[in-house]
């Protein structure tokens, strides 16, 4: 039997003036199982809570009801007071009888009444609490970023500037991902390679940053603070730390051959290579797929040239384990394939290219050192054609491409029409649109520079066609504004292909045991709230692999979830909600149906020895919860039909309890 | 069938295939079949029997027959074999253990149906054709195989065996046009005062002996919450209308999105409860409001009340159907 | 709004803890009255509501019983009332299914700023409940004893 | 011996009506028999026998023992006993009729006596009919039960147009006593009891063998194999125990309703997995412990006590309602043959 104390509060007048709080705390001083029963001014004051402590203390109260504010006020509060005196804290329960009685019943009668009734209910649910102690786990202080574009990079470089360790896992040979790639950026037009090649170098120099480049995250096991890691680390076929990046075995490599990925195919590279020049670690890669050596067994012409020894064709993928406390999924996007989309030609014409090609044709470490060249014939283009919206915005049933806008294209195409009309005047522009979006600091001064200032013809309207006729790509299209039919005879035609995740999201995701949408984008906590967060505790999201994005906004997610994981990496422990779900293995039968509501993955199942009749054993499967990744929904406690998983703290027979009360 | 049937139970039992056979055993009648489990050859020579009257459902006694010792063998018909793909969902069987032999059927007669037709004192009965000629104490009768059928036979949803290792006779198909829904929009087109009374006239008989509960394959429960003292609604008999409604409202909310309809609930009702009018019209919302689903067609569907899309349905849709407000 | 004397229905009002009780205590501050006989009880998510307490309320005298939570898509949990959405849609309709009037059951989501509509939603569904009259149908007679 | 014109049946029961509440079984929404009070125009089944027995007359499934009223801290008791008034059960079958002097020895001859129980049985008159068209389900003969001799309060044959009247004890002649009937000869009824007697010659269970079971058994067949194979497919379900004449295992319960706590009675059934659970746990922890003490109460345990009175009145119910067709006949056979 409980010993309940209940103690009302008329917060000023605030509940005294409608609630008759005598009547009150004299009504609730009959109900079965109190000791104690009164009212005073102010409970959470000084005052008020040292008379909780001292009827805690005279009385041996096992339970604590206290009507005052709503539990979102003072619950922490009372349970801190109660807590001090020796009571556990989840021996506490609030009835609201402020926001929930005097605030909104004028007639005292009829508030006096409910209050006592809200009281009873308190009381019914009290005797069923259990004093509950929050679990307690320690953190690993190291973090881990999957994806060394400039998501990763930013949030690598703020947490080790933090002072935690992190290790950046790459699956390409060099960090820097697509932003190495791009030409000059929007709004401002400076040169990536410019800002950010500093920031590459920082990180692979950071005496906290671990980089594991041409790697693979292999399997995640563990909860927040606590994950168990296996890394794949791909062989390279040259030993970096003897690799001084000299480059002399890419120049000699006979295997010339190979298309170079970074230029997007546009050109060649060795079997041996270094992605670029500033690639970050800087150590050469046998492409296993080219290099006789490895195919055919001759050749092994780098290693004779290499002075430092590095290349061993006997190297083997190594598999690392690591532990981390948290870790970031910065796995960025793609440009889509275009196969789907015939109608612009891609795949018959080489000067139909994507963005991201003319990024590289226009870059100086491009494969055309940075003079504007068609790929054909390398010939200067006149007219220049840009296509918005390939793939994005698409209509569901077209059943290509995707639904939802990639967001950079307009700022982008904005750029790379002006930059053309900066760099050859001669050459006509046309930019085919269904909107123009430019949200964000100074884009749309600058889309109207290219407009006003470069003459950019932006035209509103979709390409329908592009036929290559001999060195012309006649480009239909049709003009919305004007309603006419428009063709016109191109160049080159640059195809603004809509983005997606990474391919490697949707399987990390699994991993990982975070949730996606239907677009492979990584879901977060609370689209709004909480939105740096998987709703996997401890799995923060940076950059693109959240959603389509900027430089700038991905630069500031992956500071704003840099943040979380400090956040969380400066705790010792983790101090966890103890009102989690708790399965009874007696009356579990292992159905699985409490895991597939489950949003966090927080329900595992284990063969279980259980006591069978007969003084037998029996081995059932049964439900475990890690109370460490349980946020306490309750979900699960539903979907259970023989009631085996309870909720700690709002259990069926206290809820019940309450109801019965209320009722009453 | 019968012969092959037993030929094929007793060569399992020589071959080592399996270790035990589940099947139906002989009875006092002709129609009082018995579930149970033959060791032997012989056994299954004497008692094995097969017949227009195996009835019972007998995936779930292989829930403990799978974990045993060794390898069972088990005759399974089509409502059957979907029970058994979705304990197998719900990780109650081991698969490993049970050599599944799908049995084609084509209704299973039912006694309640029999003497509901008002024929008294069976002694035997033939089939002939699609005809039932019975001997009685009171002189030979005569009745369409077709009236001796249960409810669920009439309105089959699927004579297809969906899980099996081998195959005995024909496979069938599933029933889209069963109708098997009509009743359930008979009642969804009364008066909420007509379904009150209705579901009343049923309830009000309601025994609680449990045995829909306990024949019913997706009740797995290791302990029911209606059992558990410790859930806060434990009832060991219905001693209210509330109880009873409760029970029964419970009962079919919990094996909702798991209920394969396969009729044994209805079958079993000492009180003839159509009980099958619950977990129907649970199946028929779920597949109007969020597609069609079949539980125990597959193996990696997942329930309509386990899963969700953003767009669903409001609850409110219901207040917009037809019918008075009450 | 016009309310039968004789008669103020037990309303039980299930809030989940992060939209819907916090909208009832905007309610509260905003001194946006509704009627008494509305009684909530607090639950983490509207994920946690059991059918059997939505039963138990109906057999211990409710003569009303109202869910309220986030707004789809808003969960604190992210899917919790995607869960509760559905499972309150097929309960009702099966308690509708059994003659228990359909009125007596509803589910709205309530934010934490619209203590407003918290407020509106009580009002209405109380006048709904009062025009059915007492929950006979669901009831328990060992419950009523005066 | 009294007689009345079938076709008068009902102006009959208005009489009996008219005096006291009269049950009579009637067609129910499930299209069985089942014992309901009498109301103008309600008709009595031609069903054999109703779907539950008799004894639920007698012996409720739920009766309320005694209430506990509670204001706070302060609990009243109240007792729970309603008055109950006299009543007539008309059209109880002779298997019925012998299970109620089964229960009486349990709840009425037994000290102390059940008075919830006696109170009923005082006040109920049992009319019983002779089983004019038995089912194949029935063996109560093989529990020297004469179908065509029903035991009760008053016995009432159904012979051509007419039904005939035989009172048997003091409040048998009480009921007839001055009910609209006409006089009828001793021997009138005796066409109707051997056309019974025909039928039940024809019973497929007539010569069911119960000498191997009775009183002192309990060594012979406790710890018979055949128990595993027999309870191997029982479900657990209490449907043969809810629907047996003579099943008398209940359990007491408190149901607190917030204004009023209720201590009740309930049939229990030794089929469930909680029947008797004890703290120390289950006394019967497999089916095949409580199937075997089913069968052994009512073919050993109970003969034990109650000179060898079997427990079982063959009234066929468990034969027809067991979901998996298990039943009382399959057991006796089974062990029966053992012996032999």
């Amino acid at each position: 039997m409980q010993r309940i104390g209940v103690f009302v509060c008329w917060c000023g007048s605030n509940i005294a003036a409608t609630v008759d709080v005598q009547a009150v705390s004299d009504a609730l001083a009959r109900e079965p199982g109190v000791v104690f029963a009164a009212n005073y001014q102010y409970m959470c004051s000084q005052a008020g809570q040292d008379m909780i402590r001292d009827k805690i203390h005279e009385l041996g109260l096992t339970g604590v009801v206290i009507c005052s504010c709503s539990p979102r006020m003072h619950e922490a509060t009372f349970r801190k007071t109660c807590e001090k005196a020796g009571l556990n804290p989840y021996m506490v329960e609030i009835a609201n009888i402020r926001e929930q009685v005097s605030w909104v019943h004028k007639d005292k009668a009829v508030g006096t009444e409910k209050a006592i009734v809200l009281g009873r209910a308190a009381i019914a649910k009290v005797q069923l609490n259990t004093p509950l102690i929050a679990g307690e786990t320690p953190v690993t202080k190291r973090a881990l970023v999957i994806g060394g574009g400039i998501a990763g990079i930013q949030t690598a470089l703020d947490i080790a500037d933090a002072g935690f360790p992190v290790d950046i896992v790459e699956q390409k040979p060099t960090i820097g991902g697509k932003m190495a790639q791009l030409d000059k950026t929007f709004p401002t037009l400076d040169c990536a390679a410019c800002i950010l090649t500093p920031k590459m170098v920082e990180a692979g120099q950071h005496e906290n940053i671990r980089i594991l480049s041409y790697s693979e995250v292999e399997e995640v096991h563990g909860f927040v603070g606590n994950f168990d890691v296996k890394i794949r680390r791909k062989a390279r076929f040259v030993d970096e730390t003897k690799c001084t990046g000299c480059g002399l075995c890419t120049e000699k490599c006979p295997m010339r051959k190979v298309p170079n990925e970074f230029n997007m195919g546009l050109d060649n590279r060795s079997a041996i290579y270094i992605p670029f020049a500033q690639a970050v670690p800087k150590v050469a890669t046998i492409d296993p797929r080219y290099c006789m050596m490895l195919n055919s067994g001759k050749c092994g012409v780098c290693s004779k040239v290499c002075e430092a020894g590095a290349i061993n064709y006997k190297q083997e993928d190594e598999i690392l384990e690591e532990k981390y406390g948290a870790i970031v999924a910065a796995t960025g996007f793609n440009p889509i394939s275009l196969d789907k989309f015939d109608e612009f030609a891609y795949s018959r014409s080489p000067d139909v290219v994507t963005s991201l090609e003319f990024e590289r044709l226009m870059n100086a470490a491009g494969p055309t050192g940075g003079t504007l060249l068609r790929p054909s014939d390398h010939e200067h283009p006149h007219t220049i054609v840009f296509v918005q919206c390939v793939g994005s915005r698409c209509d569901a049933s077209a059943e290509k491409g995707k639904e939802y806008c990639s967001k950079i294209c307009c700022m982008y195409t904005a750029k790379h029409a002006m930059l053309t009309r900066e760099k050859y005047p001669d050459t006509e522009v046309y930019v085919f649109y269904i909107d123009v979006r430019t949200p964000g600091k100074g884009f749309d001064e600058f889309y109207r520079r290219a407009v006003e200032q470069y003459d950019v013809h932006y035209i509103k309207g979709m390409v329908g066609k592009v036929v290559p006729e001999g060195k012309k790509l006649r480009v239909q299209a049709s003009d919305l504004l004007d309603d006419r039919q428009l063709v016109i005879d191109a160049d080159l035609v640059v195809l603004a292909a809509a983005i997606e995740p990474d391919k490697s999201a949707r399987p990390l995701a699994t991993k990982l045991t975070a949730s996606m949408d239907t677009n492979d984008f990584f879901t977060e906590a609370h689209p709004k709230l909480r939105p740096v967060e998987s709703p996997t505790a401890g799995v923060f999201l940076s950059g693109a692999c959240q959603g389509p994005k900027d430089i700038p906004d991905t630069v500031a997610q992956a500071g704003a979830a840099a943040s979380k994981v400090i956040g969380l990496l400066v705790k010792d422990k983790l101090i966890g909600n103890p009102c989690v779900a708790k399965p009874d293995e007696l009356m579990c039968n292992g159905c699985s149906s409490c895991e597939k509501v489950c949003p966090y993955g927080a329900i595992t199942y284990e063969d279980k020895p259980l006591r069978g009749p007969n003084r037998t054993t029996v081995y059932r499967r049964v439900a475990c919860v890690n109370p460490a990744v349980c946020q306490g929904c309750g979900a699960c406690t539903v979907a259970c039909p023989s009631g085996a998983m309870d909720l700690q703290g709002f259990s069926n027979r206290q809820i019940m309890a309450e109801v019965d009360a209320i009722c009453r | 069938m019968q012969g092959q049937i037993k030929e094929k139970a007793i060569a399992l039992l020589r071959s080592g295939a399996a270790d035990r056979v589940l099947g139906w055993k002989l009875g006092e009648f002709f129609y009082d079949l018995t579930p149970a489990v033959f060791r032997t050859p012989e056994e299954v020579e004497r008692d094995f029997v097969f017949s227009v009257f195996s009835g019972p459902n007998l995936s779930k006694y292989l829930i403990e027959e799978s974990k045993k010792e060794g390898r069972v063998a088990a005759f399974l018909k089509p409502c059957d074999s979907y029970s058994f793909v979705q304990l197998q969902k719900e990780h109650r069987i081991a698969r490993e253990n049970v050599y599944a032999v799908g049995v084609a059927c084509d209704g299973m007669c039912d006694m309640k149906s029999i003497r509901a037709h008002g024929v008294k004192g069976v002694l035997s009965a033939r089939q002939e054709g699609d005809k039932l000629l019975l001997e009685t104490l009171y002189g030979p009768a005569e009745m369409d195989k077709r009236d001796a059928l249960p409810e669920r036979c009439l309105h089959c949803k699927s004579k297809k065996v969906v899980d099996f290792d081998e195959m005995m006779g024909e496979n069938g198909t599933e029933c889209p046009d069963c109708g098997r829904f009509d009743e359930v929009e008979r009642l969804e087109a009364l008066s909420a005062q007509e379904r009150f009374d209705f579901w009343r006239g049923h309830f009000s008989r309601c025994i609680r002996c449990n045995a829909c509960r306990n024949v019913c394959p997706a009740c797995s429960c290791v302990k029911c919450v209606f059992d558990n003292p410790d859930s806060g609604v434990a009832q060991k008999a219905a001693a209210s209308d509330f109880e009873e409604n409760n029970f029964h409202i419970i009962r079919a909310y919990h094996v909702a999105g798991r209920c394969t309809d396969c009729g044994e609930c209805s079958r079993v009702c000492p009180e003839s409860i159509p009980l099958h009018l619950l977990n129907r019209k649970f199946i028929k919302d779920m597949n109007e409001l969020y597609g069609a689903y079949q539980a125990g067609a597959d193996f990696d569907s997942c329930p309509p009340i386990m899963d969700f899309r953003q767009d669903d349905a409001e609850p409110s849709v219901i207040y917009a159907r037809g019918g008075d407000r009450a | 709004m016009q309310v039968n004397e004789a008669f103020t229905p037990t309303i039980v009002a299930f809030c989940c803890n992060w939209c819907s009780y916090a909208g009832a205590d905007l309610s509260g501050n905003n001194r946006l009255s509704y009627p008494a006989n509305v009684k909530i009880i607090r639950i983490p998510c509207s994920c946690r509501l059991n059918p059997m307490f939505v039963l138990r309320a109906f057999q211990r005298g409710a003569d009303g019983v109202i869910l309220c939570g986030c707004h789809p898509g808003d969960c604190h949990y992210s899917t919790g009332n995607y869960y509760a959405r559905r499972r309150m849609t097929l309960l009702f309709s099966m308690l509708d299914y059994l003659g228990i009037e359909r009125e007596r059951t509803r589910v709205e989501w309530v934010s934490a700023a619209e203590g407003a509509k918290f407020a509106q939603t009580m009002n209405e569904f109380v006048e709904t409940v009062t025009a059915l009259g007492e929950n006979r149908r669901l009831e328990d007679f060992r419950c009523k004893v005066r | 011996m009294k007689k009345l014109l079938k076709t008068d049946l009902d102006t009959l029961f208005q009489a009996i009506a008219s005096r006291q509440t009269l049950y009579i079984p009637v067609e129910d929404a499930g299209k069985q028999a089942a014992f309901i009070p009498y109301a103008p125009g309600l008709v009595m089944s031609t069903a054999l026998n109703t779907a539950r027995s008799a004894k639920d007359l007698f012996f409720p499934q739920v009766e309320s023992l005694v209430n506990f009223r509670m204001d706070g801290k302060h609990i009243e008791i109240v007792s729970a006993e309603a008055e109950a008034k006299p009543f007539v059960l008309f059209g109880v079958r002779a298997c019925d009729a012998r299970s109620f002097d089964i229960l009486d020895r349990v709840f009425y001859d037994a000290e102390p006596q059940d008075t919830f129980y006696a109170r009923r049985r005082d006040l109920g008159t049992v009319v019983t009919l002779a089983c004019s068209a038995p089912e194949e389900t029935c063996f109560c003969t093989a529990f020297g039960i004469d179908p065509a001799e029903p035991a009760g309060d008053v016995s009432v044959w159904e012979s051509g147009d007419s039904c005939l009247f035989r009172a048997n004890t003091e409040k048998g002649e009480a009921l007839l006593r001055d009910l609209p009937l006409e006089d009828a000869s001793d021997g009138a009824a005796d066409a109707a009891k051997d056309a019974i007697r025909k039928i039940t010659d024809l019973l497929p269970l007539k010569d069911l063998d119960l000498t191997p079971f009775g009183a002192g058994k309990t060594q012979t067949f406790f710890d018979d194999p055949a128990w595993a194979s027999l309870s191997e497919s029982c479900v657990g379900c209490g449907t043969c125990t809810f629907v047996c004449p003579t099943c008398q295992c209940f359990d007491i319960r408190d149901f607190d309703g917030g204004k009023e706590i209720r201590r009740y009675r309930c049939w229990d059934s030794c089929m469930y997995s909680d029947f008797t659970q004890m703290s120390a746990g289950q006394p019967r922890p497999t089916q095949k412990e409580r199937f075997r003490q089913r069968f052994m109460h009512k073919l050993v345990y109970y003969p034990d006590m109650h000179e060898g009175l079997f427990s079982c009145v063959g009234c066929g119910r468990c034969l027809q309602k067991c979901p998996i067709h298990m039943n009382i006949v399959k057991v006796i056979r089974t062990l029966g043959e053992e012996t032999k």
